[in-house]
């Protein structure tokens, strides 16, 4: 106010008033939008709180808890057995890849590795359980954002996955088929076959998504530039997975830091991308579940023969320490804090889901977008309910 | 703006699809029309998906070989399974030997509204009495009849199938569903 | 006019009415079964309801029913009588486009001279039902689904109108009926065994028309104020039961209404190549060939609405303002040149 | 971003992680209580908690930039066990008359107090990440920590209502899961699991044992029993 001999001061003070006057004159109050908790771009029940000035985002805060089960509660009366049963289903989507860092965890505090097989057999699951929970993403974008269509050919080619993962583990949702220190049993006869075949067929998946999708121009017109999220910004929140990496940062818990898996002894690579927009996101996740499909056929190949399980005892006692093991899960990087007083169970589990962390950062992206883009941000934020709240 | 390839090329993949669902017969047969064929659905009622031999459908029970140890209902996660059993006096093994003492299996019930499906008590049955079978159509209307008792469960037995055989490279043994 | 049967005006108004009362929900079945039952379930996989008749035929009539059965619910908040009103303005506003729709030379309820201009101003009138229904909801998410659909129904009108300009300016008659005749009646380059279908001289009016037509009909990629993952079904967000289902008749009669203007104005309407435009025979043929015309432009319709994401609603407005209306402005003076030199 | 130099497997001492502990330790000074390291796992530090801010600021500046968890660890022994013993089946465990016991000998970095800070960094370019630990005092109050790592926000809001521990300059701390105006702190561990206090455990029933008296006459039936088949077969 004082520099008004300034010309730009004058002329910035003067736009204020007016900007005021027209707040006070057109006294618009800001209307509040509930989405969610019912809501068909909640998947599950996450709400919305948000702010709106005509149709922009003012403020948008997520609520949650409508789906808390206390796993972590639950998980302290349990023996380590009993506890991948309710691990799997945290994020339902890619239930096995959820069992594999909580069972590393707790091998290692008993300073025991799972034979070469059981690893092998561990990642090969681990991509076909991420290759079923991107597969879907691939497809539900498409609803969040009006294509009907996708979201058909998604569910289509993810139950041929999900067959291979009941062939193996009984289980098509909810394998519970890792055990410390191995595996529950060895894959059936004809299984790598049939599943090389699903591998094509994803590919095909994966090409048709990219002519409806990707190269779509009005997805791209709705995509491009919303939500953009820099990566210094993506770090301070803990994004994880494909989030962090469609903001540029070369990031992979499989390739850096890698626990004991098989994902070293394959060639493959990391994608990532510049944008940091719901664009970026979509096609990491499109080069990543093409990527898996790539994992799986060459460990196909190369399964060693040999035990998949180690020598444990019969009744598990874990000794007393405390681990904390991350692995990158279809979503992003979930890790179990395990607090061992050598006990048959866990003293304290702390579920690191990536899902609570990516879903943060919904109050700082959505400021100032609009109602359907807030879609578009949380397709592309990919989220699972159970991975929120555990 | 739209450019006009990215538009076409999603016209081109739903027009495939319903091409490829509508006629999906190779040939002269093309023209003929057989979306039953073509589409991926199965018509539930009508025909039934076979789901995987190791599908974890329902729990099978094969009463002779259970000896009411208790293992499966102390180990349940979901405390779902009720054992109740006594013990009798049972003949010897031979000739000269002592009578021994056997337990009698009373009741052996459990909940598949509480049960998660996880196979625990199936994998920590010392002495091969409970089985997975991919048999799936036990609803109920009724969230209390879905309490099964030992006879139920015994009855599934019959749909247990084999073990299937190992890919090579497998150290497991293959084992037997006593029948 | 040569009617087919001299028969007194108010019976011969009768039955057109009568008939075309009973054309309205069947066209909205056809659309229905063939396009969103069938057409969208073999594009994604599926076999789409098989179980109730052949071929699930008899799944529309279940339906139906079902939604008869449904209680009448109104939101506690809302403004009753606007509320239930607004269902009956939006199907009003399809039954009285079907007025002037022709299916042959007589097969027409009332051939207005200014069929052209009538159809345009009567499909508008569904933005007020639209509008009522979004209001009267007191409903957030219906109240903006009702304010889309009136910026979007406003923003398309113009380029819709603008686009069959054209076509007035070549056929010189704003009468539909005229349309046809100009269309059997031209020539291309002096051939004219097969008429002059409008299409080929109007392309770009004919392209115009549909994507307007796509956004009038809030069809995807237009679908913003219905979009079911954002806005939970926009404006008929609290409507259930029977209500619903006049909302629902009226989006499948007015799409097929649409595409009957497009074949009318684009496709050469009923006429068979080879017959007289006054043939008597036209008002039995007429309609078969109207038919299969309609369900060729609803095919392109629904295909693309089963394919496409959604725009944005400010990018809806861009598109609009932006490309389609200079677009079809141009087209309207290119027309104009033409019918000068020729 | 990432040092393509990747990690040698299994090299027999962890010489990246101590060189990082040792450059920590020396950032954070006085306020390191106690470290621990696990080779080629994580380093654990547990600071003093009037310096929790500090560290976290220590942390990133040292290149832990990467917001993994935030949480707590309640170090009482649970009173109720995995509900599976009898005696802890009937009847609520009154919070006040028990002792609180407090066992964390087993936690690597130590403790003293019942309640126990838990921060999980990573340091993209190094590759590695440390847990930060702190002991929380009696007024059970913690410095946030969002304005340094904004991903802290909710999992400061999660740790307040799961244990009670308030957090200083946090503005909304408001439940995140739970509904408003639930009672209690359902991680702390003398919170009732009430799933399993309404049901009793199905494992306590034994196998019903032949009653003494019955016993030789039982015996002395199938002895008769199994004599006279022997014979007649």
């Amino acid at each position: 106010m004082t520099a008004t001999s300034d010309r730009e001061q004058m002329a910035y003070v003067s736009a204020q008033a007016a900007d005021a006057r027209v707040k006070v004159e057109l006294d618009t109050g800001d209307m509040t939008l509930n989405i969610g908790p019912q809501h068909p771009a909640t998947h599950g029940t996450l709400r919305i709180a948000c702010q709106l000035d005509g149709e922009q985002v003012v403020v948008a805060e997520p609520i949650m808890g409508y789906m808390h089960r206390g796993y972590e509660k639950l998980c302290e009366v349990r023996t380590y057995p009993q506890c991948t049963t309710l691990i799997n289903r945290i994020d339902w989507l890619g239930s096995f890849a959820n069992e594999v860092p909580f069972i590393l965890a707790a091998e290692r505090l008993m300073e025991i590795e799972a034979p070469p097989r059981a690893q092998w057999i561990r990642t090969i699951l681990f991509e076909l359980s991420r290759i079923a929970n991107l597969a879907l993403f691939l497809g539900d974008m498409g609803v969040q954002i009006g294509a009907l269509t996708p979201v058909f050919f998604a569910f289509r080619d993810r139950e041929r996955v999900l067959n291979q993962i009941e062939e193996v583990t009984g289980g098509r949702f909810h394998p519970n088929f890792d055990r410390i220190g191995g595996l529950k049993d060895d894959i059936p006869k004809g299984w790598i076959e049939e599943t090389r075949s699903v591998m094509v067929k994803m590919r095909t998946f994966c090409d048709e998504m990219e002519d409806l999708l990707v190269g779509n121009e009005i997805f791209q017109a709705r995509c491009r530039g919303v939500g953009v999220i820099p990566p210094e910004v993506a770090l301070g929140y803990g994004l994880s997975g494909a989030n962090l990496r469609a903001s540029g940062v070369d990031w992979d818990l499989r390739r850096d830091a890698n626990p004991g898996l098989a994902w070293d002894q394959v060639d493959w690579r990391v994608w990532t991308h510049p944008d940091g927009d719901s664009f970026a996101r979509y096609w990491v996740r499109l080069q990543e579940t093409r990527e898996a499909t790539h994992i799986v056929d060459q460990l196909l190949d190369g399964i060693p023969s040999g035990p998949i399980m180690a020598k444990v005892p019969r009744i598990i006692k874990v000794p007393a320490g405390e681990a904390y093991i991350s692995t990158e899960n279809p979503l992003g990087e979930m890790g179990y804090y395990i607090v061992s007083k050598g006990d048959l169970g866990p003293f304290r589990v702390k579920i690191r889901t990536p899902s609570f962390n990516n879903i943060s950062i919904v109050p700082w992206v959505m400021k100032g977008v609009y109602v359907p883009d807030v879609i578009t941000i949380l397709g592309s934020l990919y989220f699972i309910l159970g991975d929120i709240d555990r | 703006m739209p450019r006009l390839p990215g538009l076409i090329k999603g016209l081109g993949v739903t027009a495939r699809t319903a091409g490829r669902t509508l006629f999906p017969k190779r040939g002269w047969k093309t023209l003929i029309p057989a979306p039953q064929k073509g589409a991926v659905t199965v018509q539930y009622p009508h025909e039934k998906e076979a789901p995987p031999d190791r599908a974890r459908g329902v729990i099978a029970l094969h009463e002779e070989n259970c000896t009411a140890c208790m293992l499966c209902s102390r180990q349940c996660p979901d405390w779902c399974i009720y054992i109740e059993g006594h013990k009798v006096k049972a003949p010897p093994r031979r000739e000269g030997g002592k009578p021994r003492t056997v337990n009698m299996l009373d009741r052996f019930d459990i909940d598949y509204a509480l049960c998660m499906y996880c196979g625990i008590c199936v994998e920590v049955c010392p002495f091969d009495a409970l089985f997975w079978t991919p048999e799936y159509e036990y609803s109920e209307p009724r969230i209390a009849d879905l309490l099964h008792d030992k006879d139920r469960l015994g009855e599934w037995m019959e749909t247990v199938p084999d073990f299937l055989d190992y890919e090579t490279g497998s150290e497991q043994k293959v084992r037997k569903v006593p029948r | 006019m040569t009617t087919l049967l001299a028969l007194p005006y108010w019976q011969e108004t009768g039955i057109k009415l009568g008939l075309a009362l009973a054309v309205i929900p069947t066209t909205s079945l056809i659309l229905v079964y063939l396009f969103l039952f069938k057409m969208m379930a073999f594009m994604q996989s599926r076999l789409g309801p098989n179980d109730t008749g052949p071929y699930g035929t008899l799944q529309l009539i279940a339906e139906a029913i079902k939604f008869l059965q449904k209680e009448d619910i109104h939101p506690e908040q809302a403004d009753r009588r606007v509320f239930r009103m607004a269902p009956v303005v939006v199907l009003a506003s399809t039954f009285l486009l079907y007025v002037v729709l022709p299916a042959g030379p007589d097969a027409v309820v009332q051939n207005l001279d200014t069929g052209v201009f009538y159809a345009m101003a009567v499909s508008s009138l569904s933005v007020l039902g639209i509008l009522m229904a979004g209001w009267a909801s007191a409903n957030k998410y219906a109240l903006l689904g009702g304010l889309r659909a009136a910026g979007q129904l406003i923003a398309y009108e113009l380029p819709l109108i603008l686009a069959v300009m054209g076509v007035v300016i070549q056929a010189e008659t704003l009468n539909l009926q005229g349309i046809v005749e100009a269309q059997a009646t031209g020539e291309i380059f002096g051939f004219g065994a097969i008429g002059n279908p409008f299409i080929l001289t109007q392309f770009i009016a004919f392209l115009i028309f549909m994507i307007a037509a796509q956004a009038e009909l809030t069809q995807t990629p237009f679908d913003m104020p219905v979009a079911e993952t954002e806005l939970v079904g926009g404006f008929h967000i609290e409507y259930t039961g029977f209500r619903f289902l006049l909302f629902f008749m009226a989006e499948f009669g007015t799409a097929f209404a649409f595409a009957a203007l497009a074949s009318v104005m684009f496709l050469g309407g009923w006429w068979i190549p080879g017959f007289d435009v006054d043939d008597n025979i036209l008002n039995v043929l007429g309609p078969g060939v109207m038919l299969a015309k309609i369900l060729l432009v609803a095919f392109f319709i629904f295909w693309v609405r089963f394919t496409y994401p959604r725009l944005r609603e400010d990018q809806l407005q861009k598109f609009a303002w932006k490309v389609l209306i200079p677009l079809s402005l141009a087209n309207i003076v290119l027309t104009g040149i033409f019918k000068v030199v020729f | 971003m990432t040092d393509e130099t990747t990690i040698e497997e299994t090299p027999p001492a962890d010489d990246q992680r101590e060189r990082l502990l040792s450059d920590l330790s020396d950032s954070l000074g006085e306020i390191l209580v106690e470290s621990h390291l696990r080779p080629h796992e994580n380093i654990w530090f547990r600071v003093k908690i009037e310096a929790w801010q500090d560290a976290a600021m220590a942390a990133k500046s040292a290149g832990f930039e990467y917001f993994g968890f935030l949480s707590a660890i309640d170090w009482h022994i649970a009173p109720e066990g995995r509900y599976e013993d009898t005696e802890f089946d009937t009847g609520l465990v009154e919070e006040d008359d028990e002792p609180v016991e407090i066992d964390s000998s087993t936690g690597y970095g130590g403790g003293d107090t019942r309640f126990q800070m838990l921060m999980q960094l990573y340091s993209l370019s190094e590759q590695a990440g440390v847990i930060l630990k702190a002991d929380v005092g009696d007024d059970m109050t913690v410095d946030t920590v969002r304005e340094i790592f904004p991903g802290a926000d909710w999992h400061e809001r999660e740790t307040h209502e799961m244990f009670g521990i308030s957090f200083r300059g946090h503005p909304t701390l408001q439940p995140l899961y739970l509904p408003t105006e639930f009672e209690g702190h359902p991680l702390r561990k003398d919170f009732p699991l009430l799933a399993r206090q309404v049901k009793p455990w199905p494992g306590v029933v034994d196998i019903e044992e032949i009653p003494e008296h019955l016993e030789a006459q039982l015996e002395a039936e199938v002895m008769a029993a199994f004599e006279s088949n022997e014979g007649g077969s």
